[in-house]
C-alpha cells in the first residue's frame, strides 16, 4: 500500500518518512535501521525511529555540545510532500491545488488527467483523493524521476491509481495506445487505455494547444470540468478564445490569494508608565545638578563629610525606572512585561502563482426517453 | 440512470437561474416546479439529461391559463437551450453579442444625455404583453432595442451592459446542477444565511479539506457548527455522493447541545441508512466524560440470539429497548475512549483553546489538526496556547481568498465587488513529545 | 477662501457643511438659517448649527416620540466629500486616488492634468494639494456642473488653483486656448495657457488616444509622472504600446487593494461551561424522569402532600444554567458575558476599481555646462 | 538650477541600481561616488542634469589602475544611457529584445538538460577578462550567449529570463532620482529596516496622509517611532522640497524620550532653519504636564529691546539663557495647552487608547485623527476604545495593498513574490459631543 493512501500507525523499516526540522526545512527520508540522519544540530539513527507512532519527537543530546536535539518523524501527506518536495518545476502550491480539487468536485468517482506532471505535487494531492489520475509529461528526464518517485510512492503499480505518460499533449494528444512510453500495463488484447475523464488540469505554457486533443478523452455522458493555470493573462486570453471556439461553457478565470500569519507578541507600553520614565529621568537630572551643585558647595565650604553617603550615588545612572526593559535584551513574551498577541503576515508573500481558468462541457445532452417512460410508469403502477 | 452524471427522480439539485441566483429543488415524478418570473417547468421534462445541462422554458400559447390563481406562473414547455446562448463569453472572435451586430453605436457616451425610461418605447404594458404572447426573452429583447430611442447613441460597452441586464430580466433559462457541498455553500451564503455557515468559503474548506488530508478511509473527529455542512464537504470528499461506495470511512461529530443539529444533509443525496453508518454523533459531555465500560457491561450483558428468540413478547422488546441502551454506551465508549482519530477538524465558536487540547488528545500522531474561524483573532489565541503544547507542530494561522474575473475577452477584469469574509484556517500536526534525554 | 482649503473654526451662514448621518448617509448642505435639514430620525434646524464648532453634534428631542436623535456637522474635506458626493460616474476612491498622488510625489509644487473630470472627487483631493489642477472633461452636461460645484466649493475662481476646460482631450488635445470653453480667465494679451504639467491623471476609456497630445502641456525640463486608470487588462495592455511608443519609460502597472473592517465582540464561550449545561440538562432530565415516577407512586399509592412543593417545579424548564444567554437576545458587548474583540470585513468589498499603469517622462536630458562650470569655479574660490 | 528639477551640488539624491537596488548618496562637488560591481563615478558629470536621467558608466581603457587598492572600483566615464535601453518594457510590437532577435529559440524546454554551469562557454576568468577591458555589459552579454552551449534549446521565455539576469549582473548603469519620502521608505525596506520603520509601506503612507486631510498651512499633532520618516511624509506633503515657500504650516512631535530622534530628516533637502521652523518637539511628559503660565510669567519677565542692549556682557549672556528658557516654556505652553490642532497622526507602538484618547483632547472639532499600526490587533482595541468615546466619529480600520504587477506586454501578471506587511490604519474625526437635550 502507498503510504500517501493508508493511514499508518508506527515506523516501520523502509517507510518513507518526512522528517520535520523546521517549518522550511522537511526532509524525505526511506527509513534504514543502518543509516542516520545528520542535521546542524546533532545526528539522529534511524534506529530510533523504528517502531515509534508517527508524530513522535526523536531528541537526543549532541555529542560534543551535551545540548538538547531534536525532530519530528511524520509520515507524509500530499500536503506535506509539497512543501519538502525536490523542485524539478514550478509547483502548484495547496491554496491553488486543493481549490482547483474542489471546485472541480474530486473525489473518489473522479477519473482526472494531468498535464504536465511536472514536480509531482499536484499529482500527490488528485492520487490521495481522485478514482483515477492519468499525469503526462512531456519531458523525458522529468518523466522518468516522477515516474521512478510515484513508484517509490506507491501510486503507479498494478492496482494503482495514477498512470503516466511521456508525451508531448500539446502536439500529440492524451491517447494513450499500446507501444507509448507510459507507465500501464496494457491487457493482452487491450489496444488504448479508456481515459474517460471528468476533470481536466492543464499546467502547460500553451493549454490552447491540448484543448483541441481534450475530446478524445474526456467523459461524454456527464459534465467535465477544466482549469488552465497560466502565469500570465495574455495566456489567459488565448485559452479563453480556444475553450469558447471548442465549445467549452461557464468560463470563468479567478485567483486564489493565500498568506500565512505569523502570532506574536507586542509589549504593552501605557502612556502613564512612559510619562512616569520621563518624570524619572527629569527628577534624576535635577537631582543630579543639585548633587553637583552641592558638591561644588562642600568643596568649596570645606564642610564635613556627613552627606557623603548620599553623594556617593553614581551620577550617570538616569533611571531606576524601567518599565519597557529599554537597553536590556526583552524576549517577546517575558513574564516580566504585559503582552498583546498580535499577527504578522509572512515577511515575503507568495503574490501570484498562476491565473486559474475554469471551463465546464457536458458533450452530449441527450437523455434515454425509454429509459425514463419505464421509470415513470413502474412507479404508477406501484 | 446514474444521479451522480444525470438528473434523477427523487433527486435534490440546484438550479442557476438567469439572474445568477440558485434555487435547490428536489425533482419529485409528475411534478412541476415554478422559477417565478423566469417560468414554470415540469419535472419529467427533464429528467434523464446530464446533470450541468441548461434548459429554456418556452410557452407556444397552448398552455392552459390557471383559472384558480392568475397569478400563478404558468407551466412552460422544454427545450435544450442552444449552445450559443449557453456561455458567459462569446464563442466567436467578435466580442460583439449577435443581438448588437446590425446596431449603430456610438464611440463614446458624449452624446447621451439620462432622460431615465422615457427612451424605451415600449411601455411596462406592451412588455407585459410580449411577455404573455408566445415571444421567448430575445425575441422581448430586440424588441426592445428596436424600440429604444438613444440606443445608438451609447457605446458598445453601454450597449453591452443593457443587454446584460435585460437577459437577466426576460430570459428563461436555467441550468440544473448537481448539488455538491459548495454549490450548498454558495446558496447558503446567497440566501443570506452568512452567519449559519460561519462565513464560510469554498476557498477556505478546499484548503481545509486539503490540509486535513480527508479521504476515504479515515477516521475523522469533527465539531460542526454550521448544521452539517462542514460534514457534507467532508462526506462528499470522501465518498463523492455515492451511496453504493465500498469505501469505507467514518465521521464522529461532538456536539454541544444535547442533541446534534447536521439539519442540512437532507438536501444531500445520501441515504439515511448510509448516513448512520458514515457518520456517528456524540455530546460534548459524553465524549468527554463516556460511561465506564465496567459499568456499562455490569448492568447488561448481551443474549446469544437463541436465547433472544426464546424470549415472550414483552420481555423481547424490553430486551431490545436495553440492548439499543447498552450498544449506545458501547459507541460512546468507543468513540470517546478507544479511537485514535486520524484528524481533528473544528468550526465551533466555543473557545477554542480548550476545545482543540482537549479533543486532541484523540488524535493520532502525524495528523492534522485543522481548525475553521470565521475570525483571525480567535485563531490567534488558539495559536499561541498550542505553541505552549508541545503536542502541536507549528500551527500556522491561514488565509485564502478567492478572486473571480470577468471573463469575457476584451473586458477582463477582476468582479468590482465581492462578498467580503471567507474566514482563516488554523493548521497543525498532533505529535507526540518525547522525555528531554538525560544528560551524558 | 474655500470651505476645502482652510481649516474653518464655527459654522457661520452659507457655509457648505457635510451632514453625517451615519456611515453611509453623508449629506451636504448649504447652511441657511431658514431652512431645516430632515432626516427620517428628525428634523434640525440650520439655526442649531450656526456658530457652533464644526464637529459639533447636534442633538434635538424628536416632536411625536421625543426621543434623542443626533447629527454631527462636519467640514469638507476632499476624503468625506468623496463619501458624500453626487455619482455622476465611476467615482475615483481614496485607496486609489491617495497612493496616485504618492506616488507622483503631488505637492504644492504639483501642477496637475486630469482628464476626465467625472464626479470631480479625484479633483477635490488634487485641489487640495497641488499647485494647479487643469480639469478636462468632454460630457458637456457633467461639465457645466462641475464647473458650477468647484465654483461653490471656492475651487474655481481668480486666484484659486483649478481650471475646468471642456474638452474631448483624445480628440483634441490639452492645450487651452482663448475662446476655448474653460473656466480659464485669459488676460488681455493671453493666447493660451502655459500648462506646464509635471503630474498627470488619464481616467479615460481610451488613454492612448490621449497620451499623443499630452507633449503639448507637460513639462520638459523635469521629471513627469503620468497615470492612467483603467478597468480592464486589455486597456493596460494598448497603454503600455502607446506609452512605450512616445517615449515614457519605467512603466509600472499596480492594482490598489482597500479593506475596511469593523470592530466586532464575539463572546467568550467556554468548553467547560458547554459540558456544564450539558451536565445540568441531563441532571434535570433524570430528576425529571424521577419526578414522574414518583408523582405516578405517590399518585397510585396514595400518599400525603408533604412533598408537594418540591414537585411542583415546573417540569418543561430544560435547565438553569445558561451561561450563554441561549433563548435570550443578548447584545453584543452585554457586560453579563466576556467579549473577545474580533474584526469583521465588512460584508461586501470593493474587489476592483481599476488598474493603474505609471509612466515616466524626462523631455530634454541636457545640462547646462557653463552653469555647473561657473557653479564649480566659484566653490573652488572659497 | 532649481535641485527640485535638477541634479544639484550636496543635494541628497537616491540612486537606482540595474539590481533594482537603492543607494542615497550625497552629490559633493569634485568627488567620485562608487556603485561596487556597477562602476564609480565623478558627481561633477551627472549635476545639472534632471533627476531621473538615467546614466550609463562606461569604462574605454583610459582610466588610471589604483595601484594602491585594487579593489576600488576605478572611476568610469558617463554617458546618457540611450533611451531604448531606459526602459523596463519594450518599444515595439514584439516583445522580443534586440538581443535575442537573431537567436534561435525552442517551443519549449523539452530538449533542454539541466548541466550546471557547463553549457556557458566562457569560463569565469575569460567573463573577467572581459570585464576589465572596455567591453560594455552589452559586449559581455552577446559574449555569453554567443558561447552558451544549449541556448537554442531554451524557450523564448528562457532565454528572456537569462538575459534579464545577466544584465543586472554586467550592466553598469543607475538613474539620480528625487529623494522623496517614498524613496526613502522604499530605502529602508529594502536595507532591511522593516522594524524601524514599523513595516510601514507607501500606499499605506499615501492613504495616512489623504485621510488625515495633510496640506499647507495645518498645525499637526504628531507622534513618530520612525525617527522622522512619518514627518518627512507630512513635510513634502506640505511643501513638496521647497525650502523657499511661503507656505505656513506646522509640524508638532511629542516624543517618547528625553530628546526627539528625527535623524532621517538629515537625508532631506530641507534647511536646518526650515525644519527649525516648521518641526517643533516636545516631550510626552512636557505635553501632558507643561509648566504654569503663571510661574513662567513669574519667574522671568523680557526685557524692552534696548534695555537689553544696554546690559553688560556677562548680565546679557545670563539674559539671554534666561529668555531662551522662558521662550522654550512659552512654547510647551502654546504646543500643549493653546493649540487646537488640525490633524492627530500617530504611529507608535505604545499603548494606543491611552495615548490617542488623551492627545485628542487637543485636536479641533471635526479633524481626522489617524493611527498607522504594524498590527491590526493593537487598532482594534483602540476602535473599540473610540467607540466608546463620543468625542470620536465613526473609527474604521482600513488596510491598504498595492499589487505591482510585470508590467511587460505578453507576459502581465502580478509580481510573483512580495514583501508582506504594509500595516494597518485608524481613521476617525473628532467631534464635540452635544448634552442630551432635556425630555419636552
Amino acid at each position: 500500500m502507498s503510504v500517501f493512501s493508508e493511514y499508518k500507525d508506527c515506523i516501520a523499516e523502509g517507510d518513507l518518512v518526512l522528517v520535520w526540522i523546521s517549518r522550511d526545512n522537511i526532509k524525505p527520508i526511506k527509513v534504514d535501521s543502518n543509516e542516520v540522519f545528520n542535521t546542524r544540530y546533532g545526528s539522529f539513527p534511524h534506529e530510533m525511529m523504528i517502531g515509534k507512532p508517527y508524530g513522535s519527537q526523536i531528541a537526543i543530546r549532541t555529542k560534543g555540545t551535551n545540548k538538547f536535539a531534536f525532530i519530528h518523524v511524520l509520515q507524509p501527506t500530499p500536503e506535506l510532500w509539497t512543501l519538502s518536495l525536490p523542485h524539478r518545476t514550478q509547483i502548484v502550491y495547496t491554496p491553488d491545488s486543493s481549490y482547483i480539487m474542489e471546485r472541480l468536485n474530486c473525489s473518489p468517482r473522479t477519473r482526472a488527467v494531468e498535464a504536465g506532471t511536472g514536480s509531482g505535487s499536484f499529482s500527490h494531492a488528485f492520487a490521495r483523493t481522485v478514482g483515477h489520475l492519468y499525469s503526462y509529461e512531456f519531458h523525458q528526464p522529468r518523466y522518468e524521476e516522477a515516474l521512478r518517485e510515484f513508484k517509490e510512492h506507491g501510486l503507479v503499480d498494478i492496482d494503482k491509481n495514477v498512470t503516466i505518460t511521456h508525451r508531448d499533449v500539446c502536439r500529440d494528444g492524451f491517447r494513450i495506445r499500446n507501444g507509448d512510453v507510459t507507465s500501464h500495463l496494457f491487457g493482452e488484447n487491450e489496444t488504448e487505455v479508456a481515459v474517460g475523464a471528468d476533470v481536466v488540469f492543464l499546467d502547460l505554457p500553451a493549454p490552447w494547444d491540448a484543448i483541441p486533443h481534450l475530446e478524445d478523452v474526456i467523459s461524454k455522458d456527464e459534465k467535465v470540468g477544466l482549469c488552465c493555470f497560466s502565469p500570465c493573462i495574455e495566456q489567459v486570453d488565448k485559452t479563453i478564445e480556444v475553450l469558447n471556439r471548442y465549445g467549452w461553457s461557464d468560463l470563468q478565470m479567478v485567483e486564489i490569494q493565500g498568506k500565512q500569519f505569523e502570532s506574536r507578541r507586542q509589549m504593552v507600553r501605557t502612556l502613564d508608565d512612559a510619562i512616569e520614565r520621563l518624570r524619572d529621568v527629569k527628577r534624576r537630572k535635577n537631582e543630579g545638578l543639585e548633587r553637583r551643585k552641592r558638591m561644588c558647595d562642600s568643596l568649596l565650604n570645606d564642610q564635613p563629610e556627613a552627606d557623603e553617603t548620599v553623594e556617593k550615588r553614581p551620577i550617570t545612572e538616569k533611571t531606576k525606572f524601567n518599565p519597557f526593559g529599554k537597553g536590556a535584551r526583552v524576549k517577546e513574551g517575558d513574564a516580566n512585561y504585559k503582552w498583546k498577541q498580535v499577527t504578522k503576515v509572512e515577511p515575503e508573500i507568495k503574490s501570484h502563482t498562476s491565473y486559474l481558468t475554469f471551463a465546464f462541457k457536458v458533450a452530449n445532452q441527450i437523455r434515454n426517453e425509454e429509459a425514463i417512460q419505464r421509470i415513470l410508469e413502474s412507479s404508477e403502477s406501484k | 440512470m446514474d444521479p451522480l452524471k444525470q438528473l434523477a427522480f427523487d433527486q435534490h439539485v440546484i438550479l442557476r437561474l438567469p439572474s445568477g441566483n440558485r434555487k435547490i429543488v428536489q425533482l419529485k415524478p409528475n411534478s412541476s416546479i415554478s422559477l417565478g418570473k423566469f417560468g414554470a417547468f415540469q419535472v419529467n421534462d427533464i429528467v434523464g439529461y446530464p446533470l450541468g445541462t441548461t434548459f429554456e422554458i418556452y410557452y407556444d400559447g397552448t398552455h392552459e391559463p390557471d383559472l384558480k390563481n392568475k397569478n400563478r406562473t404558468p407551466i412552460g414547455k422544454i427545450r435544450l437551450m442552444p449552445r450559443s446562448e449557453n456561455e458567459n463569453a462569446e464563442r466567436n472572435q467578435s466580442p460583439l453579442p449577435a443581438e448588437l451586430a446590425n446596431v449603430l453605436s456610438s464611440a463614446n457616451n458624449q452624446q447621451l444625455v439620462n432622460l431615465g425610461n422615457d427612451v424605451q418605447g415600449l411601455s411596462t404594458a406592451q412588455i407585459e404583453a410580449l411577455k404573455n404572447q408566445t415571444a421567448s426573452g430575445e425575441e422581448i429583447i430586440a424588441k426592445m432595442i428596436e424600440n429604444h430611442g438613444t440606443f445608438d447613441k451609447k457605446t458598445v460597452y453601454s450597449q453591452e451592459k443593457y443587454l446584460k441586464r435585460k437577459k437577466q430580466k426576460f430570459s428563461k433559462f436555467f441550468t440544473a446542477e448537481y448539488l455538491s457541498s459548495s454549490a450548498m455553500l454558495q446558496f447558503l451564503l446567497e440566501k443570506g444565511d452568512v452567519q449559519r455557515v460561519m462565513d464560510m468559503s469554498q476557498e477556505s474548506l478546499g484548503m481545509l479539506l486539503n490540509l486535513a488530508n480527508i479521504r476515504s478511509n479515515g477516521t475523522y473527529l469533527c465539531v460542526d457548527e454550521t448544521g452539517g455542512l462542514l460534514v457534507y464537504f467532508l462526506l462528499e470528499r470522501m465518498f463523492g455522493g455515492a451511496n453504493d461506495t465500498k469505501a469505507a470511512g467514518t465521521i464522529v461529530v461532538v456536539h454541544e447541545n444535547e442533541h446534534p443539529n447536521l439539519d442540512l444533509l437532507k438536501f444531500s443525496n445520501y441515504s439515511d441508512a448510509f448516513i448512520k453508518d458514515h457518520v456517528k454523533t456524540v455530546s460534548l459531555l459524553d465524549f468527554f466524560e463516556p460511561p465506564s465500560p465496567r459499568e456499562v457491561e455490569a448492568a447488561f450483558t448481551p443474549l446469544p440470539k437463541d436465547q433472544v428468540w426464546s424470549l415472550k413478547a414483552g420481555k423481547k422488546n424490553a430486551y431490545y429497548r436495553r440492548l439499543k441502551w447498552y450498544n449506545n454506551q458501547r459507541q460512546i465508549i468507543s468513540l470517546a475512549a478507544e479511537t485514535e482519530y486520524d484528524a481533528l477538524v473544528v468550526a465551533s465558536t466555543l473557545h477554542l483553546p480548550q476545545l482543540v487540547q482537549r479533543l486532541s488528545a484523540s488524535v493520532h500522531g502525524s495528523r492534522p489538526v485543522v481548525c475553521y474561524s470565521q475570525f483571525k483573532e480567535t485563531l490567534l489565541e488558539l495559536a499561541h496556547a498550542l505553541y505552549d503544547d508541545l503536542r502541536f507542530l507549528a500551527p500556522s494561522i491561514l488565509e485564502i481568498r478567492c478572486r473571480p474575473y470577468q471573463t469575457v475577452r476584451g473586458k477582463l477584469h477582476p468582479l468590482m465587488t465581492m462578498h467580503g469574509g471567507g474566514g482563516y484556517l488554523l493548521w497543525a500536526h498532533r505529535v507526540i513529545p518525547a522525555a528531554e534525554p538525560a544528560a551524558t
